[in-house]
Parts: C-alpha cells; sequence; structure tokens
C-alpha cells in the first residue's frame, strides 16, 4: 500500500511542477528554463505568507499571481524576441533564471527558510500511515489538472489558445491575436509554477536554488508528452513510478537520473514521445 | 463616387529574397466582386497573403478602407471586416464546425442569430454542429469555409481556389451563397480562381496575373470573355 | 584592443590588492554562504565577530588589531578551493579559523600546505584528517557514537538500527564508524541508506526504513537543508521511532520546531549549559548582535574557541610567525562556553565534554545526559 | 590586413604575452586562477567549436570535461601516483571522455534528428554523469569528490607555462582547423544541414567524430585541471558547470574562437575576485549580461570590440578558378528509372504507380497542378526512404533506402525550390564544400586554387558570380543565389539533376539565361535534368520531353508538342478539367 501511495503522491507531484512548463511549451514551442527559479518565487511566497500569517489556503492564489506577474515581464521583455530562436530562449531564460536567484538572495539571503506544513501529521490509508500532505497533493494535482483542461477546452480563451496552437497563421487571419494569446498562456504557465513552488515548500525547505533540481525531470517530462496535458500525465505516472522503484530497490541516486534517461531513451525510439498525434 | 476597399500601390513582395510580387498594383471599389485568374505558380495566392499581412512589402503600399495596412499584422487586419479563406489548411480540423463558426465572432452570443441564415444557404450544417470539422467531406469543408466568412457579417471577402477539387452541384451552392451574400449585404469580393466558369459567375471583372504582375483585365459580362482568359492560361 | 585594456586593469587592481599589509592580523573565517552549509554561516561569523571584538576590545593579539575575512566556500570542495586560495594569497591572511564541510576540508589542506599559515578546523568532523598546519577542537565519531548509541540503547533498549546520512566524507565516515561501534556493541545494523548531498526528497529511504523496522534511527546528515528535510518527511511519514540525530544543532531544532520534536541530538556545546563562561558568553552575544542573534551551535562555538586558542598560541610564541604558533597551538589551553579546551601537540585533537539531549515541542531542547573528558581516539601523530 | 586577421591576430597576441609574461606580473592567487582559467578555457573551446561554428547546443561539455579530471582523480587516489600512473591517466582521460562522447555523438545523431533532440540528450549526459559520481560511494568520493591525492610537483610558475601552452596549442589548433577547407564544412552544418547531406556530405558522422574529439579535448583539459588542483568534485561533471560554459562561450562570441578563450580567462578572473567581495552582485551582472547578449547581440561582444579595428576590411587573397578533370562521366543505358513508385502518407496516397525513365540528354519538364505531387516526386528521388513502394534506379544502380548522402554519391544532384545555400560562407567556399566528395579537402590549409568542372565555370560566368567569389552567399541577389546553388550541385558532377522551380522569383531576363543554361547542361553535357516548373511556356522551349503529374499519377508523358496541343492539358491549365475529373474522385 505504501508503494501505491508513493506512486500515486510521486505522480502527482511531479504532475504539478511539470503543468506551468508544459503550459509555456505546448503553446509557443518555447522551454521556460527560468521555471527552476519561478517554484522558488513559489516557495518564497509561501514563506512570507506564512510570515504574514494569511492562511496558506489563499495563499496559492497569492502565488498563482505574483507568477503570473513575473511571467508577464519575462515574456515581454526576453521570451517575445526569442520566439523564432528556441534554442536561444533556452538559453535566455536559464540566465533569467540565475538573475532571478540572485535577486531572491539579495532580499532574503542565501540560507535555508523554514515554511510550517499547513497540514502535519500522517492519515492511515488502509492500514498504511501515510504523510497527509502527500496525500492532499493528489488532489491538488486533480484540480489543477482539470481548471487547466477546463480552461483549454471550455472558455472562449482556451479555443484561441488551441487555434494558436494547431494553426497559427489560419489564427492569426481570422482576427485572434496570436503574440496576446502567448503573453497570457506564458504568464499563467509561470503562474502554475509559482503555484506548484508554493505547494512543494512544505515536503521541503525553502531556499533559492530549490527549484533547480526540479527543472531537468520537469522539462524531460515535457519533452515526451509533446502538447497534450493527458499525456503528461501518464508520463509523469510511468516514470514517476519507475522512480520510486528504482530509487527503493536499486539506488536512490540511480532513481534520481531515472526521468531523464528513460525520456531520452523514449526520445530517440519513438521522437513524438507519449503524445498520439 | 463609391469609396475604395482595397488599394494596392507598386507592391513588391515575396518569400525571403525571392520577390513574387513584382510592383503591382490594384483597386477594389467598394461593394465590386473581382477575380484574379492564372496558372499555377503565378502569384496569385501570395497576392492574398501579401494583403493579409503574412508577408513583409519589400516596396509599395496596401491600403484598406482608407487605412494603411502595409506594416499591420494580421490578426488586426482581419479586425478590418475582411474574411479569408486560404487555399491550404483553412479549418482548425480538430475543433468542432461550431467552435470553427464560431472562433472568430466578436459577440459569440450571437452565433444563433447570425447562423440562421447559413443553414439556409447551407443546409447540412443545421445538425452537425458537434462534428469535428476534419470529419467533413471535402466539399462540406469548402463550404463550411464560406460559411465562416460570411458569419463575419465582413465587409470584405478573399477567396484562394474556393473551388478547388469540388463537384459541379457544391460549386454552384457555392455560387448562390455568394450571390445572396452580395445581394443582401453588398460585401466586396476579392476571388483566386482556376475555374472560369466560377469566376464568371460570381464577379463582375476579372485581372489576369502571371509571373507575379496584373497583364490583362476585362469585365465578366462582356463578350468573349471566358475566350479572352482562355488565351492566357492556355499554352 | 577594449579588452585588452580591460584586461591589463583587471590585472593591475589584481596586483595592487595583494600587495597591501597592514599592521593588522588577518584571520580567514571561510564559510558556506551559499549551499548546504549556508544555514549555519550567519552564526559562525558572528562567533568570529564576537571573538575579534572581545579580542580587540583588550587590546588585541600582542599589540595588533585582528580583522576578520569571510569567503564563500559554497559548501563544497571547489568553491573551497577559491576561498582558501583568495585568503591565502589575495588576501594574505595570518590564520584560518573554519567550520566547513569536509569536502572543502580536504580540499583546501594542500593549499594551507602552500601557504603555510595555521588553520584551526573548528567543528566536528569524522576524524583522521591530519596536517602540520592544522589543528581540530571539535568532536570525531569516537566521542559521539559511543555516546549516542550508549544513551538510545540506555533509554530505548533499542537494538536494532537503521542508519541514513548524506553521501559525503563526513557522512559515511561518521556511519561507518558508528556501524562498527554497534556491531561491536553486540547490537544490529538493519540498514543504512545515503543520499546526495544536495537530495531533498527522501521518500524512498524512509519507505526503507518502514521495510526494516529498528528500534531506532541514527542519522548524520549534512548539517542544513538535508537535515530539516529528513526530519521533516520522517515527522510526516507516521514512523514514531526513536531517533538520534548526529549532525542536528540547537538552532536548526528551534527553527523546525514540532518537525524535530523528540529527536535526540548530542555535542559538546548546548545553549543551556550552566557555567559561567558560557552565561557570559551568551550575553555577550546577544549585546552585540542584538536581534540578529543566532543561536550558538557546535560549528560556531568552536570558532569562537579557536580564536582564543588562536591568541593564546601567539602570546605564547610572541610571535604570529606560522611555525611557531603551529608549536604553541599545542601546547596552550583555555576555557570557553565548552569548558577546558586543549588541544594535544602530537594527536592534533582535543579532550571534549559530550552532552545528550533531546528536542521538545517547542523546538527547545533539554539536556538528558553528559559524559566528561571523553578522548577523541588515536587520530594523528606529529 | 585583412578583417579575419585583425580579428585572429590580437587575441592570439594578448593571449600569448599573457601566457609568457603571467609569472613575472603576477601573484600567486592571480596565477592559480590564471591557471585555472587556461583549463577552462580549452573546455570552452571544444563548446565554441561544437556549437558557435557547427550549430549544436550542448549543455554537455563538462561531462567529459569532469570525467577526465575523474580519470586523474581515480588513478592517483586508488592506484597512487607515479609517473606511469600519470602516463595511464593522462591517455584514460582522452580516451574515456572521447569514447563516451562518440557514444553520446551516436545518440544524438542520426539521420534525421531535430536540432532539438541533440540538445536534449546533452542535457541528459551531465545529469547522467554527475548521478553516477555520486552514486560511487569511496569510489568516487560521492558529494565529496576526491581530494588529497598526490599529483605532479611542479612549481605554479610551471604550472601555469604548461597550462598557458596547452591553451595556446588547442587554440591554435582549432584556429587553423576552423579556417582550413575543412573546417568550412562545420559552418556549413550550421548554416544548413539539409543541403550538406545533398552535397553528399554525411552529416551525423560528422559531427559525431567531432564531437568525439571535443570530447578527448575536454577529457584532458579536465585531467589537467584536476591533476592541477588536486580536487575533484562532482560539480565539475555536473549540467551548473556546462551552461556555464555556454555562457563564457555566449557573452564573448559564438563562432569566433577566440572570443571564447579571451573572455573564459577574463570572466574566471573577474569572477576569483569579485565572488568573494561581492558575489551575488556579480551573478547577477554575469546573468543580466548574459540574457541582454543572448537576446539583442546573438553574436556576443568580440565581434563589436574587434569591429572599429577592422573598418578597411578587403578580401583575402584571390582565389583562382581552375578547370577540374572530370572523371569518366560516360552513362551507359538509362540514368534514372522510375518503377511503380508510390508515396503515401497513411491512406493518403500522394504518388501513385510512377514509372518513367530519363536518360542521358533528356530534359524532362514535369508540369501540374499544386498538389499534383511534383515535390514529392523529386524527394523519392533523392532520398531512399521517402517513397512507401516501388523502386528507383539511378545511372543502373538501386536506391534501396539509401539516405541523400549517399544517393548523391549514385550521381544525382538536387536543386531546391528556394536557393539552398550557405548563408554565412563565401561563394568560393560554398562550392568548395560541394567539391568535398570530388575532391578531399584540407584540415589544416585554405587551398588558393578552386578546381571546377567546365560546365560549372560555364555556369558561373553566364550569371557573373565568378565576379563575386568572396561575397557571402546571404548578399547575393535571388537570381544570383539560384545560380550558385545550381553551381554547387553542378560541381557535384551528377549524372541526374533535379530542378525544383529553379526560375520562381527571377525576373524575366534571368529565367531566359537561365533557361539556355539548362538546354546547355542537357544538350551539350549530356546531363538527365528533370524540371519541376509552372511556367509552361518556358519548359516548352527548352523539354525534350513533358510529364504531366495530376493528383499523384502520370497523366501523360511524351513529346513537348504531343503534350503542349493536348486537349487534357488545356483543361488542367483552365480549370475545366478539375471539376470533371474530381467529381469522379469522389464518387
Amino acid at each position: 500500500m505504501g508503494l501505491v501511495l508513493d506512486f500515486a503522491t510521486t505522480t502527482a507531484i511531479l504532475f504539478i511542477v511539470t503543468s506551468g512548463l508544459m503550459m509555456i511549451f505546448g503553446v509557443m514551442q518555447i522551454v521556460n528554463f527560468a521555471h527552476g527559479a519561478i517554484l522558488a518565487i513559489g516557495g518564497y511566497v509561501a514563506f512570507v505568507i506564512t510570515r504574514v500569517g494569511i492562511p496558506s489556503l489563499y495563499g496559492c492564489f497569492f502565488a498563482f499571481i505574483a507568477g503570473f506577474l513575473v511571467g508577464a515581464l519575462i515574456e515581454r521583455f526576453v521570451v517575445r524576441p526569442l520566439y523564432r530562436r528556441p534554442l536561444d530562449a533556452i538559453l535566455a531564460t536559464w540566465g533569467l533564471g540565475i538573475v532571478i536567484i540572485q535577486v531572491i538572495v539579495m532580499i532574503f539571503g542565501r540560507g535555508v527558510q523554514l515554511v510550517e506544513s499547513p497540514l502535519q501529521g500522517t492519515w492511515n490509508i488502509l492500514g498504511t500511515e501515510y504523510s497527509s500532505y502527500r496525500i492532499i497533493m493528489i488532489p491538488v494535482a486533480l484540480c489543477i489538472g482539470g481548471v487547466i483542461i477546463a480552461l483549454l477546452n471550455g472558455t472562449r480563451f482556451g479555443i484561441k489558445t488551441r487555434a494558436v496552437i494547431m494553426n497559427e497563421n489560419l489564427a492569426e487571419s481570422l482576427g485572434i491575436n496570436s503574440g496576446m494569446i502567448r503573453f497570457i498562456s506564458f504568464s499563467i504557465g509561470a503562474g502554475l509554477g509559482t503555484m506548484a513552488g508554493f505547494f512543494i515548500t512544505p515536503l521541503s525547505s525553502v531556499d533559492p536554488y530549490m527549484g533547480v533540481a526540479w527543472l531537468t525531470n520537469a522539462f524531460m517530462l515535457v519533452m515526451v508528452s509533446g502538447h497534450s496535458f493527458l499525456a503528461l500525465a501518464g508520463a509523469c505516472l510511468v516514470f514517476g513510478s519507475i522512480q520510486v522503484l528504482v530509487s527503493i530497490y536499486v539506488n536512490p541516486v540511480l532513481g534520481g537520473m531515472a526521468i531523464s534517461v528513460l525520456a531520452a531513451a523514449t526520445l530517440r525510439i519513438r521522437p513524438k514521445g507519449f503524445s498520439h498525434d | 463616387m463609391k469609396a475604395t476597399a482595397l488599394e494596392v500601390e507598386n507592391m513588391t513582395c515575396g518569400y525571403g529574397n525571392a520577390m513574387i510580387l513584382r510592383d503591382l498594383s490594384m483597386k477594389i471599389i467598394s461593394g465590386e466582386s473581382v477575380s484574379v485568374l492564372g496558372k499555377n505558380g503565378m502569384g496569385k495566392s501570395t497576392l492574398l497573403k501579401a494583403i493579409m499581412g503574412f508577408l513583409p512589402k519589400a516596396r509599395g503600399s496596401v491600403r484598406l478602407f482608407g487605412f494603411d495596412t502595409t506594416r499591420t499584422r494580421p490578426h488586426n487586419i482581419a479586425r478590418h471586416g475582411i474574411a479569408y479563406a486560404a487555399q491550404e489548411q483553412p479549418l482548425f480540423t480538430d475543433l468542432t464546425v461550431r467552435n470553427n463558426l464560431e472562433i472568430a465572432l466578436k459577440h459569440p452570443e450571437t452565433f444563433d442569430q447570425l447562423f440562421r441564415p447559413i443553414t439556409h444557404l447551407f443546409p447540412v450544417f443545421a445538425n452537425r454542429l458537434d462534428q469535428p470539422a476534419g470529419t467533413l467531406s471535402g466539399g462540406e469543408q469548402k463550404m463550411l469555409l464560406v460559411a465562416r466568412c460570411l458569419m463575419l457579417r465582413p465587409s470584405f471577402i478573399m477567396l484562394d481556389e474556393i473551388t478547388e477539387g469540388l463537384q459541379p452541384l457544391v460549386i454552384d451552392n457555392i455560387a448562390e451563397a455568394l450571390k445572396w451574400e452580395r445581394e443582401s449585404h453588398g460585401t466586396t469580393m476579392l476571388i483566386i480562381e482556376q475555374n472560369i466558369q466560377f469566376a464568371l459567375k460570381v464577379t463582375d471583372r476579372f485581372q489576369i496575373m502571371s509571373k507575379g504582375a496584373l497583364v490583362d483585365s476585362g469585365c465578366c459580362d462582356e463578350d468573349g470573355a471566358s475566350e479572352k482568359i482562355l488565351r492566357h492560361l492556355s499554352v | 584592443m577594449k579588452a585588452a585594456r580591460i584586461f591589463i586593469a583587471v590585472a593591475a587592481a589584481a596586483v595592487s590588492a595583494s600587495s597591501f599589509a597592514g599592521d593588522t592580523i588577518k584571520i580567514g573565517v571561510p564559510v558556506g554562504l551559499s549551499g548546504v552549509h549556508s544555514v549555519l554561516a550567519p552564526s559562525e561569523i558572528q562567533s568570529a565577530k564576537l571573538a575579534a571584538t572581545e579580542i580587540n576590545a583588550k587590546g588585541g593579539i600582542l599589540g595588533k588589531k585582528i580583522e576578520v575575512v569571510v569567503a564563500d566556500d559554497g559548501s563544497g570542495a571547489v568553491g573551497a578551493q577559491k576561498a582558501f586560495d583568495s585568503l591565502i594569497f589575495d588576501k594574505k591572511v595570518d590564520a584560518i579559523i573554519s567550520s566547513e564541510t569536509s569536502a572543502a576540508r580536504n580540499a583546501a589542506l594542500p593549499i594551507v600546505s602552500r601557504g603555510k599559515i595555521p588553520y584551526i578546523y573548528a567543528t566536528y568532523y569524522e576524524g583522521h584528517s591530519c596536517n602540520k598546519w592544522m589543528y581540530m577542537n571539535g568532536w570525531v565519531p569516537e566521542q559521539l557514537s559511543s555516546a549516542m548509541v550508549g544513551y538510545l540503547n540506555k533509554t530505548y533498549k533499542a537494538r536494532k538500527f537503521f542508519l541514513i546520512g548524506s553521501d559525503y566524507v563526513f557522512g559515511r565516515g561518521v556511519l561507518k564508524f558508528t556501524r562498527d561501534f554497534i556491531e561491536k556493541a553486540g547490537f544490529e545494523v538493519v540498514g543504512d541508506e545515503y543520499l546526495p548531498l544536495d537530495a531533498s526528497d527522501w521518500t524512498p529511504i524512509i519507505s526503507k526504513v518502514r521495510d526494516a523496522k529498528p528500534d531506532a534511527i541514527i542519522s548524520c546528515t549534512s548539517a542544513g537543508v538535508p537535515n530539516v528535510t529528513l526530519g521533516k518527511q520522517l515527522k510526516s511519514s507516521g514512523l514514531k521511532l526513536p531517533y538520534g540525530n548526529l549532525a542536528l544543532d540547537e538552532s536548526t531544532a528551534k527553527s523546525m520546531g514540532a518537525d524535530a520534536d523528540g529527536v535526540v541530538i548530542a555535542g559538546t556545546y548546548m545553549t543551556s549549559l550552566d557555567t559561567p563562561e558560557n552565561k557570559k558568553f551568551l550575553a555577550a552575544m546577544k549585546e552585540q548582535f542584538k536581534d540578529k542573534y543566532q543561536t550558538p551551535n557546535e560549528h560556531s562555538v568552536p570558532i569562537y574557541d579557536g580564536f582564543y586558542s588562536y591568541k593564546a598560541a601567539c602570546e605564547k610564541a610572541g610571535t604570529t610567525d606560522p611555525k611557531a604558533v603551529v608549536k604553541a597551538l599545542g601546547e596552550v589551553e583555555i576555557t570557553g562556553p565548552r569548558g577546558v579546551i586543549k588541544m594535544d601537540p602530537h594527536n592534533r585533537h582535543a579532550d571534549l565534554n559530550m552532552y545528550l539531549a533531546q528536542v521538545q515541542p517547542d523546538g527547545s531542547v533539554k539536556v538528558v545526559d553528559s559524559v566528561m573528558g571523553l578522548k577523541p581516539g588515536d587520530q594523528c601523530q606529529f | 590586413m585583412t578583417k579575419s586577421k585583425i580579428s585572429t591576430q590580437i587575441p592570439m597576441l594578448l593571449c600569448l604575452i599573457l601566457v609568457v609574461a603571467g609569472p613575472f606580473a603576477f601573484d600567486t592567487y592571480m596565477v592559480n586562477t590564471l591557471i585555472k582559467a587556461f583549463f577552462f578555457a580549452v573546455a570552452a573551446i571544444t563548446v565554441d567549436l561544437l556549437w558557435g561554428y557547427t550549430g549544436y547546443l550542448t549543455f554537455g561539455q563538462s561531462a567529459f570535461f569532469g570525467a577526465g579530471a575523474y580519470c586523474a582523480g581515480l588513478v592517483f587516489t586508488h592506484l597512487g601516483f607515479s609517473s606511469e600512473y600519470a602516463l595511464l591517466a593522462g591517455v584514460l582521460s582522452v580516451v574515456i571522455p572521447g569514447l563516451l562522447a562518440l557514444f553520446v555523438g551516436w545518440l544524438s545523431f542520426y539521420h534525421g534528428a531535430a536540432p532539438f533532440f541533440s540538445c536534449v540528450i546533452s542535457l541528459v549526459v551531465p545529469i547522467v554523469v554527475y548521478q553516477l559520481v555520486l552514486s560511487g560511494g569511496n569510489f568516487t568520493g560521492s558529494s565529496s569528490g576526491l581530494t588529497g591525492f598526490e599529483t605532479f610537483d611542479f612549481e605554479i610558475e610551471s604550472w601555469y607555462w604548461i597550462a598557458g601552452a596547452i591553451m595556446l596549442v588547442a587554440a591554435i589548433a582549432t584556429d587553423i582547423f576552423v579556417k582550413s577547407d575543412a573546417g568550412k564544412i562545420l559552418v556549413a552544418i550550421r548554416d544548413n544541414e539539409q543541403r550538406c547531406e545533398y552535397l553528399g556530405l554525411n552529416t551525423y558522422v560528422i559531427k559525431t567524430l567531432l564531437l568525439g574529439v571535443c570530447g578527448a579535448l575536454a577529457g584532458f583539459a579536465g585531467f589537467s585541471y584536476g591533476a592541477f588542483s588536486g580536487v575533484v568534485a562532482p560539480e565539475l561533471t555536473g549540467f551548473s558547470f556546462g551552461t556555464e560554459m555556454i555562457i563564457w562561450v555566449a557573452l564573448s562570441g559564438r563562432g569566433t574562437l577566440w572570443g571564447p578563450v579571451i573572455g573564459t580567462v577574463l570572466i574566471t578572473v573577474i569572477s576569483s575576485y569579485l565572488s568573494n567581495s561581492i558575489p551575488f552582485v556579480w551573478q547577477l551582472i554575469l546573468g543580466i549580461g548574459f540574457v541582454s547578449v543572448i537576446v539583442f547581440l546573438p553574436k556576443g561582444l568580440l565581434p563589436y570590440v574587434i569591429r572599429p579595428l577592422s573598418r578597411k576590411s578587403s578580401l583575402d587573397a584571390p582565389i583562382k578558378l581552375e578547370e577540374a578533370k572530370i572523371q569518366d562521366s560516360s552513362v551507359s543505358g538509362h540514368a534514372i528509372v522510375m518503377d511503380h513508385v508510390t508515396k503515401s502518407y497513411g491512406s493518403l496516397d500522394v504518388l501513385k504507380n510512377i514509372t518513367l525513365t530519363g536518360d542521358p540528354g533528356d530534359l524532362i519538364g514535369i508540369i501540374g497542378p499544386n498538389g499534383a505531387g511534383k515535390t514529392t516526386l523529386m524527394r523519392c528521388m533523392g532520398d531512399g526512404e521517402h517513397r512507401t513502394g516501388g523502386s528507383v534506379e539511378i545511372c543502373g544502380r538501386d536506391l534501396g533506402k539509401k539516405h541523400p548522402e549517399e544517393v548523391v554519391r549514385l550521381g544525382l544532384g538536387r536543386k531546391f525550390q528556394n536557393a539552398n545555400i550557405f548563408q554565412t560562407l563565401s561563394v568560393s567556399e560554398c562550392l568548395r564544400i560541394a567539391r568535398t566528395i570530388r575532391e578531399r579537402p584540407s584540415l589544416v590549409r585554405t587551398s588558393k586554387v578552386l578546381a571546377l568542372p567546365a560546365y560549372v565555370l560555364d555556369v558561373m560566368k553566364v550569371t557573373g558570380i565568378d565576379k563575386k567569389l568572396g561575397t557571402a552567399a546571404k548578399d547575393l541577389s535571388h537570381g544570383e543565389q539560384q545560380a550558385l546553388e545550381l553551381s554547387m550541385v553542378l560541381a557535384l558532377e551528377p549524372k541526374v539533376v533535379l530542378l525544383d522551380e529553379p526560375t520562381a522569383g527571377l525576373t524575366l531576363s534571368e529565367r531566359r539565361s537561365i533557361g539556355a543554361i539548362f538546354s546547355a547542361l542537357a544538350h551539350k553535357y549530356r546531363f538527365c535534368c528533370l524540371l519541376v516548373e509552372h511556367d509552361l511556356e518556358f519548359v516548352k522551349e527548352i523539354a525534350t520531353k513533358i510529364v504531366v503529374l495530376y493528383h499523384g499519377t502520370i497523366l501523360m508523358q511524351g513529346d513537348v508538342d504531343e503534350v503542349v496541343n493536348s486537349k487534357l492539358v488545356q483543361d488542367i491549365y483552365t480549370g475545366t478539367k478539375s471539376s470533371a475529373r474530381n467529381s469522379e474522385a469522389e464518387k
């Protein structure tokens, strides 16, 4: 049972962390290497919010808003000139990640901050005591996934976004401002990133580099998933479970690179990865 | 005197530094319907793409309803009331028929009202709104394309080889729809065609394009129009 | 051309910076401003600054004021090399007193040998590191593991232990010694697992602990992030086992609060020690740093002691000449917050008092046991 | 003096002075820092070769550098230090990273691999190596790395000169290589990999070999670094270090060799001073600088520093054109035979049962409306993997599943629709690369003579590009670019030439002269030309035979008059055909 919960919670956490990156990559084929720094921003939002005493339930909205604003700035000043140079966009966003991290260091210092988990203790799931916060991540991931799918499929913005993804020229000729769609998607993606940072902090601690460790795994998962959020969920489940298995039965260090290696192998064999089309 | 809908002056443009159109000028009066005819690869589609803002212009200018749109981006040109049906990949095949029709509307809530006339012109869509556009037959897709253009209540419609590969019946249906549109709304049209009969039926005058330039023109109802065109198109 | 000008400017700056030599004694304090040790860096710097202020207020060393030069070692080997290079060859410090990771110390030793200056390594470590310029005033596993294992067995009747560590010199070194000690004592080690220094997800290891069903857990992670994340995740995993943490300090425990409740820690220094030296030390700390005051700990107090040992050695030798000071360091004895510190001239390590304490639900620490004057065992021979 | 010479000589001289004079001018700390900087600079050179010159963005060079460093650390720690072991470690540090790099190259570069994919692999490599080092326990020292091993006992000055010499040798050797005729191939791959393939260059083998060499070089730099510093830590293998190398190269100027060398040294030195006094601000400045350079000055800073010095740029010594001896060019039998060739995407047939033959001296016009499958037909001739059925023979040899670069060696040349050339290379360099399969280019020299077949010289003369040998291809007019591409294709000495809409976008007079060239190629030089063209009048004048393609099938083929006068073709061209035909298809 413990193993099943490990699978489920690892999948959920991976999905939460990757969804923002996916949003951006899906819409504009740009990889946001500042994602690690954006996760850290979320962590510091959590830190500030618990200090100020705002209930952490509202905190995730603040985190989202903070990320949304940062994302908007990044898109406007750094990413927009680089749409036609996707490899340079990787580099520029990575450089930006360094900048954001240093700004965090200057404000909060280099040290580790601790954030109280809003949910202490354990729950008993079918006879296994398991961290309640990790379990809560499962509905959180489902919520985020649900909201994204509803947003993309059920709203006018979502349809326009999908239109831009499918055929940008056609969308433009129908009066859809693809630049604006990208701007908003990037901002939402960054917002999802900070929200993810907010959610993972109680599991670890807050420090300026907290997001970097997640970056490459998130990147590889997005690469194998193509455009589809369902494929992303699938990739998180499969690779997350393998990571858990390798970590427990072989070696936690090898588990740490399981996702990268398997994703790279998947791409070599099937360049389209998990996506159907 | 009627207002000018489209005015292209000495436009030179192309892909990269390969110039497809050279020093091209044309003018369409509001309410007019004009066809551009010519053989393959002569730059007809390029002309529409250039007007729509997809190609940078090396020289010259484009004005739509008095606005200079030489450097305007496509989505802003679309907002000047231009409906454009491209030749390649003109529909979102993964979206439903309804989404395809609705997506460009300024006020989606007016969908039902705008859709009513369409059901008369193309009855086939009445109960197939929720079907993905990609599952329609080739002819139905072209009709959907025309329907989308009409639903925008545009002031200017541009169609790129709308009859390509269609059955005569469908072609007639489309021609009827375009005629109805002109009669009821007086919409200006610019139509790229290979099908001479269709072009003569739905437009007032024609222009012949060859190697990136307009080389001849005429009125569609003049005697011998068809022969004049054939002379240019045959070899 | 512009590049050339910049280059010349930089080169010139380098030359001019290095040609400074004042009437002060410079003491280099490399700390982990970044990386895993960044939690500890503020308290270490405060200790050094307090010692310098106190010594300067009483006329300095041999009439010269001392100046603390801090450098970032990035908590690792590569950063430590940069920091030591910079301190010794650029800043030209007279001595180095530091509390760093073992990797940093090992990487720095060749540079210390080249720089030929006294080096006091002022924290606990895995033992058996020797250099003729270096002295140690923190604990080694010989002193600590025996105290911890003995206490867990005595109090919780623990006979099956699970060991968890960060995968680095110190973690592996201490736990290897602990394992040998446990097995020699006739108890059992049911598992030992390591995660890389920068890892923060302990889920797989906690799963293994759950399967191995030990009586007690002993961990020796790096101080800082791994310690905190392991504590948090163990707490939220629902495993309710006696837990001895060999690398947890009081201030970290305090910030972890309830997450550290019940954890047994061991060390040579606890803030609650009831000695006049400690009370005076704590009062001076609060006086000097006011609201920025950081809880002193097993890393910072030895630095404070190290400054006094260095002062005593200089005064005994009557010079700051490195060779003479190194010789004198093995001969002087000081009394600091941790009690009497006398480093052996041959063994290079010190006899120490060990205290065992338990973290309370509010994060405070209560001393539950103590062992006085524990010997460091055979470490070095000079 | 020429631009390229100034931009090389000044930095080279600076480096030379720095290396010779360093120990006399600087204090120990600076010397220490510079030694490390020199080793880093060698690694940066490899990044520049791969990314700046060849266009392969790699995060992975740190893995090879680190692997080399661990060769030193592991051998000296576990076996001990002696001159034999030092030699062993040195050899291992070249061989192991080199082999690793070849393996990574095999993974990253294959026919049809997207550049993005190669970049992703390069990201995974350092992660894997890093994790392997971490999981090595006491063997690799895990997180702590290996320290305190015995190593070469040199004085610091000696280390300085050794490190400087290694850097200079690496930089000068690389400089010679990238300026040589063979080195230009790297830029060609960066500019246009597809064109390279269709010039018979096996780009993925070239890239894999290059990565192997760069891996070995980075490994040796790592070995030297490890041996000097006495510390080998996992950070040296990691992804962050890999990106740091990219930052050095990007800031100073990718593709400028000496830029990254100087940039690496400068940045390492400055950070060694500033990272102690203002560590966070320095990182911030570096980050902001990096982002700005990527966004605003993708070429990096060096070109802007050097530019004012080289205002009076003139051409290198002029290249002399010469006539090359053509190898036996007689083809017995058909030049090209297509037998029941089919191409389908899923259930959609783009080409159905195409059967046609072409002989030397034929100029076959392929006409048909948009979407008839003309370009697909060309692709099926040029790339053995493209067709889904049927067979193709070129000069009597079966096409099989051959990739373009092998097909080219069978005797096929393909000119694309858009001028498909190497934008940043000069006309003569483009042509020399086109000659690679005929004349092996030198790895060290730049040849002053360019030997081309007579008909290429003809084409160049007629179109005037023989006067523009030193001009960068991107500065040519569209017509000249088309002429250049045609010359490049012909320089392969092909037997079958595919020409895809070669007149698109040309002016009337350009069309006329190019028409004359095609006729001459077919009739005088006995090529078999296949010409896809919309302009029927143009085709009519020069073709010997016309094939009408319609909805993926050959509707008609025959003499020019026969085809042009047929009712069928008239119908297609006047649009009356399309409706009739398709209504059948829809039923």
